[in-house]
């Protein structure tokens, strides 16, 4: 903030140039910030919540259609983007670590590591996109879904709801995918930081709080990943 | 049924007027009584449990009684008699249509006798709309794509209003109509004037025409299951579950029969989303249901001008 | 630093410290961000309110003849929008919590002061598209979006007024983050939980619900805007998709959020009976359990709303009974706050008219809410004027009158002058006359079966009379409505400057200076006294005087 | 709450565990549990978050209750959105 002379008068009087001038101690300061993103993440359980009950909704209504489009989503590239998520999560943990150790080169590789399976994942996602759109998966005009229910080899897919398990698979994959997106860029500033050695045992609360976030996203994808990919994958 | 309501409505407005009086009084009182004045001290109170305990527990009880006396209304609101005439209903932007049992049909204007149970089963072709007779005090939601059902006991001859008390776009407030409740004699002159083939006959026909008796055959022969005394009976499905057989399964079996996989038949019917009107489809629903009454041997709609009003 | 404050020797407050546009439009202070927020509220309540007094006069006779179906369609619908998602719920958290709550517990500023600003930017972008939205034509889905009707049937702006509601949501959320984390992280030493003001427990617990519930309405939006895009036919019946889903997930939020408008307007009455009583409140820990209490029980009675919707017939026996579950706590707050005034010594200043008012309209909106929660009444009086006049007894009625009660119970503190007390009175008697007026004819008129959204009711006559009396009773709450604008804004200027402490009342807010400087306290206060130690408290004769 | 460290070893074995748990999904969806399918994949999906939240969040070291407050109640909230939408749903049917 550059207009505030507030800010600036007051960081004179603290050692510690992170510590804003409204909080009375580093301590302080960094348990606001860290209830802050929890707090935070209790609010995307609710948002995408919203999603998770639509989902459930109709899954007990349209078990079936919902059985043949999950058979139809690859679950190779699905399960291993849970793996290439689960290592990211292991990466930014590393990060976290290396920060509170002080080891600054390991915070910067580990960071990068982290982005670049965000990266993997959101391109093995853009392969799987790219996989429906020509197979005419995705809802709207030109959506087909020929075939029959996994239970049942007798009964034809409903068009309809098959449609609607797709729309619910886009839009919840995407919302994840837009959260991957959000938590590269936050990683691209923590990295430029970190290059700068500005995180060490004393002050590392950003790497903390965005790894937070980049847990949170992975724990979504576990739960999207059986969810949206291994539903009656037996038959 | 209106009365049941303005007793309740009664109940619940002496109690809270007598809670609002009481509320008013001590504020007023209070405010006069203990105004800011020379010599005069607040007393300091912490509280008291008791106190407390006891403004929650006895407005909690009455509550309970308001919300049983409500369930128990509502309850018998949603549960139609058995032997109701019955009014299938097709609301759209923005009219009402209504098709009697007797194949009358009627636009805005819902012609009752007295003395009649009247079960409305409605579907909507377009938005949400809703039934409202106020006289009656009945509201029920219509939706498309599923049947919602409301029944009324007309006692009093007369013409009422009725509205869509669902806004439904541009004329929502031109959605109005009325019920007119005629006594038994009038009503029968008034049907007299038709001549139209009931609804059920018209389903029987459609049930031929489409092709639906061929495997619903009324012996066990049928690919299809036997319809007769189907409706209201539990049925066993393919998965498992059992479900009842009311007008909304019957209408779901039609528009996607492998919804609902009857146990022991395999699902082979076609499909009839977009192949029929919803009065079409009404009819249908009509006749498979009086095949359910197969027992009184009666395929026909159940004529509502020969019923006797009961007790005014 | 050199302030045009200090240079002109006056004593530096939040207001004189800093001049210029970009001061404000940069500021992180919180006190900044509250009159930021204030502007636009005031402003959107008027925009509302403009559309209120329309909707008022098109009903005065049966016909429908001063607006056309359509445009009176878009009328009520963008009152709604406009009242709720901009006015009813950023009001009293935004303005007053933001300018109080870091005050009240002895703290600089908010936990994160920026996000602060951040979300009344994103108030503001929301506001904006809401506007955009307004001058491009309206929209007339009705407040509640309800599908199939907004997603398929309706071609007017639908996406953009869902978009501003989507991110004036966010700013909500945002708001509601900062409290949380301010109220946890930020108190002073010896400022306990149990003597937390109950101003700032009902922040918390309305922070609890926008936290929880916004997001749910954000991501409903969010699925009917792709619907009008896309047509997947989530919450379309004719591809599957269930309208009352779409019912549920909108109540989830919109439901709770009755309690985001009330619950301030709770915590504020609390302080303005305790001072002009000069008690301590009856049972402050049974206050503050209520405020939780009715914040957490009011998520588990959503689907009144829909009892004539079509659901189960058990779903709807559970929502009513657990409808009555959220009255107790509601009834305890109006017990306790008449046994406050037991034995007290009451003056009748204006903040204490607006609370005396507030008290008696919360008890007849609540009370009236039990008869919407009984199935069988509701199945009659819901989508009436009923529900017209129960909502407006507890948003206008309550939320307002608080509202209207804290603004001047605090605008000597915010602006560092009285206003005046004459004018002051007569304003809450008007809006307490004109309330009333208003909408308790309204309940007549949804007993007599009058459905709401009706633009045209030539068809029943017999419903004029009443509607007459709203609209007469509309124009006075018009009056009396501008009169405060009008008198806080001479305040500004010619009003008598206020003392520290102008109502003798407690709370750290009163004992820093009016208006408050920039890091609202010179060095940290230590807390060492209960809320509301009102026998502590001398009167003594303001200083002004 | 970070004052924790933890040791290089838990990460990894976290990280293992982690990835067997996703193995072990996809081996069990192919196996016909009935409807118990469905559980085995929650119940596993769910193990495997707690086993993040615990460590790689350090929510084990945590030095106040309130983080844990805070996760359990967004997940009660969740509950009380799913239950009770899912109340009318399966009882629609009921006579």
């Amino acid at each position: 903030m550059p207009n505030s002379p507030v800010a600036t008068a007051n960081h004179e009087a603290h050692d510690n140039p992170a510590l804003l001038h409204h909080f009375a101690s580093e301590q302080q300061q960094k348990d606001a910030a860290s209830l802050g993103m929890w707090v935070f993440l209790a609010t995307e359980i609710m948002f995408f919540g919203g999603m998770f009950c639509a989902y459930l909704v109709y899954r007990y209504w349209y078990f079936g259609d919902f059985g043949a489009g999950s058979q139809s989503l690859n679950v190779v590239l699905g399960g291993t983007n849970t793996a290439v998520l689960i290592c990211s999560s292991l990466t930014v943990a590393l990060a976290v670590r290396a920060a509170q150790l002080g080891k600054q080169t390991t915070v910067v590789v580990c960071l990068i590591l982290t982005m670049l399976f965000g990266v993997v994942f959101l391109g093995i996602k853009g392969v799987e996109y790219h996989d429906k759109f020509v197979e005419h998966h995705v809802p709207g005009a030109s959506f087909h879904f020929p075939g029959h229910i996994p239970s049942h080899p007798d009964i034809p897919i409903n068009q309809q709801h098959a449609q609607i398990f797709f729309s619910l698979y886009f839009i919840m994959t995407g919302l994840h995918a837009l959260h991957m997106i959000v938590g590269l860029g936050l990683f691209a500033v923590i990295t430029y930081y970190a290059m700068r050695k500005r995180y060490g045992p004393h002050y590392c609360t950003p790497v903390e709080i965005a790894g937070l976030y980049w847990h949170f996203v992975d724990i979504i994808w576990i739960y999207l990943f059986p969810l949206l990919y291994l539903i009656d994958r037996h038959k | 049924m209106a009365n049941n309501v303005d007793a309740l409505y009664i109940f619940l407005l002496t109690v809270s007027a007598l809670m609002t009086i009481s509320i008013f009084t001590m504020i007023i009182f209070f405010a006069i009584r203990f105004r800011k004045r020379a010599g005069h001290q607040a007393e300091q109170i912490q509280g008291s449990h008791a106190l407390e305990i006891t403004w929650s527990v006895i407005p909690f009880c009455v509550f309970m009684v308001f919300f049983g006396w409500g369930a128990l209304i509502y309850f018998k609101e949603r549960k139609p008699p058995d032997n109701s005439a019955e009014v299938y209903t097709v609301a759209k932007q923005w009219m009402w249509k209504f098709e009697h049992m007797e194949g009358q049909r009627e636009i805005n204007e819902l012609h009752v006798p007295v003395g009649r149970d009247v079960k409305m089963i409605m579907t909507s072709q377009d938005v949400i709309h809703s039934f409202y007779v106020p006289a009656f005090r009945i509201k029920q939601d219509v939706l498309p794509g599923r049947y919602t059902v409301a029944w009324f006991h007309p006692t009093k001859p007369g013409t009422y209003h009725l509205f869509c008390a669902e806004y439904c776009g541009t004329s929502h407030s031109g959605m109005v109509g009325s019920v007119v409740v005629m006594e038994p004699r009038d009503y029968e002159a008034w049907m007299g004037g038709g001549g139209n083939q009931p609804l059920a006959v018209t389903g029987e026909r459609l049930f031929s025409e489409l092709g639906c008796v061929t495997c619903h055959r009324s012996d066990t022969q049928g690919r299809g299951p036997n319809l007769v005394g189907l409706f209201n009976k539990p049925v066993l499905l393919e998965d498992g579950r059992t479900v009842t057989a009311d007008e909304n399964y019957i209408r779901e079996s039609i528009l996607q029969p492998a919804a609902k996989i009857v146990n022991g038949y395999k699902p082979i019917m076609p499909t009839f989303q977009g192949q029929i009107s919803d009065e079409q489809l009404n009819a249908l629903v009509a006749y498979v249901k009086s095949l359910g009454q197969q027992p009184t041997g009666q395929t026909g709609g159940r004529n509502m001008a020969t019923a006797t009003p009961k007790t005014q | 630093m050199a302030t045009a404050a200090v240079q002109s020797g006056e004593r530096e407050t939040y207001l004189n410290h800093q001049y210029g546009i970009k001061s404000w439009l940069l500021t992180v202070d919180h006190k900044r961000i509250a009159l930021l927020y204030l502007m636009g509220i005031t402003f959107f309540f008027f925009i509302g309110g403009f559309f209120a007094l329309l909707i008022r006069l098109e009903l005065l006779t049966p016909a429908g003849d001063l607006v056309q179906a359509d445009t009176y369609n878009k009328l009520f619908t963008m009152h709604g929008q406009v009242m709720v998602f901009f006015f009813l719920i950023p009001a009293v958290p935004a303005v007053l919590g933001n300018f109080l709550i870091p005050i009240m517990i002895g703290a600089k500023d908010l936990a994160f002061p920026r996000i602060n600003l951040l979300s009344w930017y994103l108030y503001m972008i929301g506001g904006v598209l809401m506007l955009y939205t307004i001058i491009n034509g309206g929209v007339d889905t009705g407040w509640t979006f309800y599908t199939p009707l907004s997603t398929e049937f309706l071609n007017t702006h639908v996406i953009t007024a869902g978009l501003a509601i989507f991110v004036a949501g966010f700013s909500s959320i945002l708001t509601g983050l900062n409290f949380v984390v301010t109220t946890h992280r930020m108190r002073a030493p010896g400022m306990t939980w149990s003597r937390l003001p109950l101003f700032v427990w009902a922040h918390y617990a309305t922070s609890i619900i926008q936290l929880l519930g916004t997001p749910v309405l954000a991501i409903t939006l969010l699925l009917v805007v792709c619907e009008r895009l896309f047509h997947l036919g989530i919450f379309n019946p004719a591809l599957g998709g269930d309208p009352l889903l779409f019912q549920h997930l909108f109540w989830f939020y919109s439901h709770p959020a009755v309690y985001i408008m009330i619950l301030p307007g709770m915590g504020i009455v609390s302080e303005i009976v305790c001072c002009f009583s000069r008690k301590r409140i009856f049972g402050y820990q049974a206050m503050a359990l209520a405020l939780l209490g009715i914040a957490v029980v009011g998520f588990l009675v959503w689907a009144h709303h829909m009892f004539v919707a079509g659901i189960s017939l058990y779903a709807a026996l559970i929502f009513s009974l657990l409808s009555y579950f959220v009255a107790v706590p509601s009834a305890i707050k109006v017990f306790n706050w008449t046994a406050t005034m037991y034995n007290g010594s009451i003056s009748y200043q204006t903040p204490m008219l607006y609370a005396f008012g507030f008290v008696g309209l919360f008890t007849i909106g609540g009370l009236t809410g039990l008869f919407l929660a009984s199935l069988g009444i509701d199945v009659h009086v819901t989508d009436t004027y009923f529900v017209v006049a129960h909502f407006h007894y507890i948003m206008v009625g309550g939320m307002v009158m608080a509202y209207l009660g804290g603004m001047h119970f605090w605008w000597p503190k915010i602006s560092g002058r009285m206003y005046p007390e004459g004018w002051g009175r007569l304003a809450a008697l008007l809006v307490f006359v004109g309330f009333n007026l208003t909408f308790f004819p309204q309940f007549i008129l949804g007993y007599m079966g009058m459905p709401r959204r009706y633009w045209d009711y030539s068809h029943s006559p017999e419903f004029q009379i009443l509607n007459v009396l709203s609209t007469a009773g509309a124009t006075i709450l018009a009056v009396g409505y501008l009169l405060p604008m009008i008198y806080f804004l001479w305040s500004m200027r010619y009003g008598k400057p206020a003392p520290a402490n102008p109502w003798n009342a407690a709370g750290l807010e009163w004992m820093v200076p009016s208006p408050p400087p920039t890091f609202n306290f010179d060095e940290e206060p230590v807390v060492t006294w209960e809320a509301y130690n009102y026998d502590e408290i001398k009167e003594e004769v303001p200083v002004a005087q | 709450m970070s004052e924790h460290v933890s040791s290089l070893k838990l990460y990894i074995g976290i990280w293992l565990a982690l990835l067997a748990g996703t193995l072990l999904t996809v081996i069990a969806a192919g196996i016909d549990l009935g409807p118990f399918n469905a559980v085995v994949a929650l119940t596993i999906a769910t193990i495997k978050a707690t086993l993040v939240v615990l460590f790689f969040m350090h929510v084990k070291y945590a030095h106040e209750k309130l983080t844990k407050v805070v996760i359990i109640s967004a997940l009660f909230w969740l509950a009380i959105l799913l239950a009770l939408s899912m109340a009318d749903y399966t009882t629609r049917l009921w006579s």
